[in-house]
């Protein structure tokens, strides 16, 4: 019970000071052991972990130092079976991609396996922590370990503005937070989540002061999960990023910042908050439904595969902020199995990508027209990437998605099946467009006027192989046949339904944190799950699955108008490009891969967030 | 450029007017109401025997942040040791064009001599600051960056020789990390004792002694150990260039 | 007034004008200068709110080991553009 | 003068904000990022302070005097590490963009347009 939650920080940052020392004295094949093991172990811890909370919240009071009387002067780390699952997630997920850069990095120095532990322990502590002063240590050292990894080897020899911007708008997001933290702290005096909720309730006259705070405490979240209109630096990192590490950004940092948020909400904020939940669920529909549309939109319009990529978990995080803009237990266990689901899809597309790039030396999708005929594994990954992201019945993401629009039909909004079909759609067919040319040569070759973005490439993988090893497509596999067995697994569906219910129950998590014992579990009732809506497939029975089929459908239909626009006639043909292409104008525009404009978007959508919840009550 | 400022002066006009609404309703001056300072101010000298009691916060109230920061300034490090040594090896340490480089003014051996003279001096109060955090404002950190401060000295004394021996890289490197797994260590004592990690179980010592504290003074000069070479290889990564080309003049 | 309150509110009012002086000073070289001036300034008042601590980093780092950061990155941008 | 502190943070926050939107080198950027954060520090310095108070430093105080807050020092001391570092990693990074396009204009046209 001592041993194990401190574990998954306090090992990678261990293992990476060792390797930082020791490992250019080390063979590069034992210090790829050391890591992988490593990695391994923590998720091994974490899944214990998950199971010896399940039932009662694990507090863990670093340096024993316990509450003195009832208040909390130590940090915590608070785990429930939520946040150890998550964080096994993360593990799982690094093993990915070290499995992946086995043979994707060559000369590498044994800095990466440093950054990359460092990153993964950060991401942990995100996960455990039951502190909001510790949560904003792990995410400045999660933006620091993300940004060095991002400028390591990138991958194109062009700027390496977007780890620039990446580094600018998380450090901003952060100082905004740190002032939230600040303001919270001269009203309550605590650090603790707990801490801090009781001492809001005994607060009197906290009129606006508190939806504002809330609001700036969260910035730093809200511009890591890349909600429009903070998700700008998202794409940019992305492109430049090398693959291994955009495994890691897309598939679990991202949605770490829709985790902070909800955590922050549910244990701080929720009681005191609840005269603006209105206001608040109006806010963050708008939000989600703004990101799912705007990144499906410009991911179909990119020819840059990893951009492509960074746009389609734009909008699928717009998915998951509906999710959880629901303010109901079904819609963050939805949000929860989409986390999980989209996150082993897309990295699966995104090694993809990285055995494309480490054969062709390119990711333009003009550029690799045809090039990938034989290639059926590779051609496979994206299929089914595709497929998975359109939320097909068989990946964990068509859960995911069906509990969110139960939820979302139950309180009034079927309008939120139509964003989430959206999304699919469009995402969905921008990967089989890629998908169709390059892997099948069709489509026809791209005219003058198509944006050219400049491509090239640095050559910082093992030379062009004739053959891509299997430590490269095997993690794409086992990530994608998972995606698919987690879906089926149908206790853990309604564990994700408990946990979630626990997670939202602001009460019990003060109550555990202040009124257990040091180290040992802190009691607290579960309310009895009500099973997750949709998601009984015992035999075959599968509701809602006409929409994803639409879905995926409309989505090869959207591929193949893509592809041959002209076979509807010349002249509708050109037509429908052009007109796509000056629809299209503004939202490229305001990507403008500058600085000075996120900055001032960020600007805006704070003051907007903030003051509407101000002036609304 | 002209929207971007029309935004931003949007958005910038009602950040200020939220911002202003909050500092409306914090608490004046004296109405503060902090249990955690209370308690930590009442509790740091009977429970740790520690007269600093920021020191006591950080390396032991709160330590485990402290350790989350050590590795934020290792991350960093790291960082910039791979962005700038891939702009060194891309062009090779000693190209050709150092030689059209105008010579770097040597210091008057005024300079020279004062700089040296400092270095002992520099040593001294840097570790007196790292291993007397917990009586005395100060601590690992802050002793750190004055010990990093050192090799600088030397550095400005123009003896390049000396300068490249004391801040050889492997050792350096090996130093910081050393640093940062040193404190990860430390607290995993506890582990051992069956205790939680970061607990203090070492003797605590009379209050107002150099050895009071237990652990802390141990997490101290772990810190000031990785602060110090953390902030040397800072320094090294953006000189390197420099110092290859004035060995090579 | 006592000469406390006069301090805080003179080193406060120093703050924001050597803040303001490093955003608008446009010249990095000058601006380096500005930093050094503006976390010597943040350093006296941490010393005069009482945080001796936070004083004493702040003299090391924002009056010393950042300018010299910037002076060095400088110098070699400058070296990279002949 | 805790209000005057918390109103001078305000001022740091939008006019290293406004820095950063005009700014045209990506060095002078990098230097406003530290104006943003200096803020936090008026801040988290206004909110620990007691007037009248001293340093919280247990040799020779006088019983019953005000003290300031610790806790908000210590998070002031992490919050000057993360400062710091942050911003050598920004300029390590600007370094490499000048190196790779010859100039630290955050305005260029870049290859992430779009």
């Amino acid at each position: 019970m001592f041993l194990w939650p401190p574990l998954p920080v306090v090992l990678p940052l261990f293992t990476a000071a060792f390797v930082a020392a020791a490992g250019p004295y080390l063979p590069r094949k034992l210090v790829d052991a050391i890591t992988l093991g490593t990695a391994a172990a923590v998720m091994a811890v974490c899944c214990l972990l998950t199971l010896q909370s399940s039932g009662s919240a694990i507090v863990y009071w670093f340096g024993a130092w316990v509450p003195y009387g009832h208040f909390p002067i130590g940090v915590a780390f608070v785990i429930d079976p939520m946040g150890a699952g998550m964080a096994a997630f993360v593990a799982f997920l690094v093993m990915a991609a070290f499995t992946f850069s086995w043979q994707y990095f060559d000369d590498v120095r044994t800095l990466y396996h440093s950054l990359m532990l460092i990153f993964l322990a950060a991401m942990c502590g995100m996960c455990l922590t039951g502190d909001i002063f510790n949560m904003f240590v792990w995410f400045e050292l999660m933006s620091a370990a993300g940004v060095a990894l991002c400028g390591y080897h990138a991958d194109e020899t062009g700027p390496l503005q977007g780890a620039i911007n990446f580094s600018v708008m998380n450090t901003l997001g952060a100082f905004l937070s740190l002032s939230g933290v600040a303001m919270l702290y001269s009203r309550t005096g605590a650090l603790n989540f707990a801490g801090i909720e009781v001492a809001l309730q005994r607060q009197e006259h906290l009129g606006v002061f508190l939806p504002i705070v809330f609001i700036f405490v969260i910035a730093g979240f809200l511009v890591k999960s890349a909600a429009f209109p903070f998700h700008f630096w998202l794409d940019d990192a992305h492109a430049v990023a090398p693959t291994p590490v955009c495994i890691l950004f897309s598939g679990v940092m991202v949605e770490l910042g829709l985790f902070a948020a909800a955590r922050v909400y549910y244990s701080v904020f929720a009681i005191a908050l609840l005269p603006w939940l209105p206001a608040l669920r109006t806010l963050f529909l708008a939000v989600g439904a703004t990101s799912a549309i705007v990144g499906g939109l410009m991911a179909f319009g990119q020819r840059h595969l990893k951009r492509l990529l960074a746009f389609s978990t734009i909008s699928h995080m717009g998915v998951m902020i509906l999710g959880f803009a629901l303010f109901t237990s079904t819609g963050l266990a939805g949000t929860a199995l989409y986390v999980l689901g989209h996150g082993l899809v897309k990295g699966a597309l995104f090694v993809g990508a990285g055995i494309l790039l480490n054969r062709f030396q390119s990711v333009d999708e003009f550029a690799l027209q045809n090039v990938g005929r034989q290639m059926p594994k590779t051609a496979i990954i994206f299929i089914l990437g595709a497929v998975g992201l359109a939320g097909m019945p068989p990946f964990a993401t068509y859960f995911g998605e069906a509990a969110i629009e139960h939820s979302g039909t139950q309180a009034g909004l079927p309008w939120i099946s139509i964003v989430i079909m959206l999304s699919g759609f469009l995402t969905a067919g921008a990967v089989l467009r890629v998908a169709g040319r390059v892997f099948f040569g069709w489509g026809e070759k791209p005219t003058g006027e198509s944006r050219a973005p400049r491509i090239d490439l640095k050559r910082e993988m093992q030379g062009q192989k004739s053959k891509t090893p299997p430590t490269m497509w095997l993690p794409a596999a086992v990530m994608l046949i998972i995606a698919i067995a987690l879906g089926w697994f149908t206790p853990l569906r309604q564990a994700i339904l408990r946990d979630a219910t626990w997670f939202r129950n602001t009460r019990g998590y003060v109550a555990a944190v202040l009124h257990g014992s040091a180290g040992g579990p802190g009691q607290y009732h579960v309310p009895v799950p009500h099973a997750m809506p949709g998601m009984h497939i015992g035999g075959v029975w599968m509701p809602d699955m006409w929409r994803e089929v639409i879905t995926l459908a409309l989505a090869a239909l959207l591929a193949a108008i893509a592809l041959f626009p002209y076979a509807i006639g010349r002249r509708a043909g050109t037509a429908l490009r052009h007109g796509a292409a000056l629809a299209m104008r503004p939202l490229h525009a305001i990507h403008s891969g500058k600085i000075g404009d996120y900055v001032a978007w960020f600007t805006v959508g704070i003051a907007a967030l903030a003051g509407y919840l101000a002036l609304r009550r | 450029m002209k929207l971007r400022l029309t935004l931003f002066g949007l958005g910038i006009c009602g950040l200020v007017a939220l911002y202003g609404t909050v500092i409306a309703h914090m608490p004046g001056p004296g109405k503060m109401h902090s249990p955690y300072s209370r308690a930590i101010n009442k509790l740091c000298v009977p429970q740790r025997h520690v007269t600093d009691a920021v020191t006591a916060v950080n390396f032991d109230y709160r330590g485990f942040d402290t350790l989350g920061e050590e590795f934020i300034l290792f991350a960093s490090v790291m960082g910039t040791l791979v962005l700038l040594r891939e702009a060194a090896e891309n062009k090779g340490p000693l190209s050709g064009d150092s030689a059209s480089e105008p010579r770097n003014v040597r210091p008057t051996e005024a300079v020279r001599v004062t700089a040296l003279a400092l270095v002992g001096p520099t040593v001294v109060f840097g570790v007196y600051v790292v291993t007397h955090g917990q009586l005395t404002p100060g601590g690992g950190f802050q002793g750190g960056v004055v010990l990093a401060t050192a090799p600088l000295l030397v550095y400005l004394a123009d003896d390049f020789k000396t300068f490249k021996r004391i801040t050889s890289h492997a050792l350096i490197e090996i130093s910081e990390a050393v640093g940062g797994g040193m404190y990860a260590v430390i607290g995993a004592i506890a582990l051992v004792l069956s205790r939680p990690y970061m607990t203090n179980v070492l003797p605590l010592a009379q209050s107002g002694g150099i050895a009071s504290g237990g652990i802390i003074p141990l997490i101290s000069i772990a810190t000031g150990l990785e602060v110090a070479a953390g902030f040397v290889l800072l320094l090294y990564a953006f000189l390197q260039k420099t110092l290859a080309e004035r060995e090579s003049s | 007034m006592n000469p406390q309150t006069l301090l805080e509110g003179l080193i406060l009012s120093l703050v924001a004008i050597a803040g303001g002086a490093v955003v608008l000073t446009r010249d990095p070289l000058n601006q380096a200068l500005g930093v050094s001036f503006f976390g010597l300034m943040l350093s006296a008042m941490f010393y005069i709110f009482q945080a001796p601590d936070v004083a004493l980093s702040q003299m090391v780092i924002g009056a010393v080991a950042l300018p010299l950061i910037i002076l060095l990155t400088l110098a070699r941008i400058r070296r990279n553009t002949k | 003068m805790t209000t005057y502190a918390y109103v001078v943070a305000a001022w740091l926050f939008a006019i290293g904000l406004f820095g950063i939107v005009t700014s045209k080198n990506l060095v002078h950027m990098c230097l406003c990022l530290t104006v943003v954060q200096a803020s936090t520090y008026l801040l988290l310095t206004g909110v620990g302070y007691r007037p009248g108070g001293t340093a919280p430093i247990f040799v020779n105080l006088p019983a019953g005097a005000p003290i300031v807050d610790p806790v908000v020092q210590a998070l002031m001391l992490t919050d000057i590490v993360v400062e710091t570092t942050v911003v050598a990693l920004m300029l390590a990074l600007t370094v490499q963009i000048h190196k790779k396009t010859g100039n630290c204009d955050p305005n260029a046209t870049t290859a992430l347009q779009g």
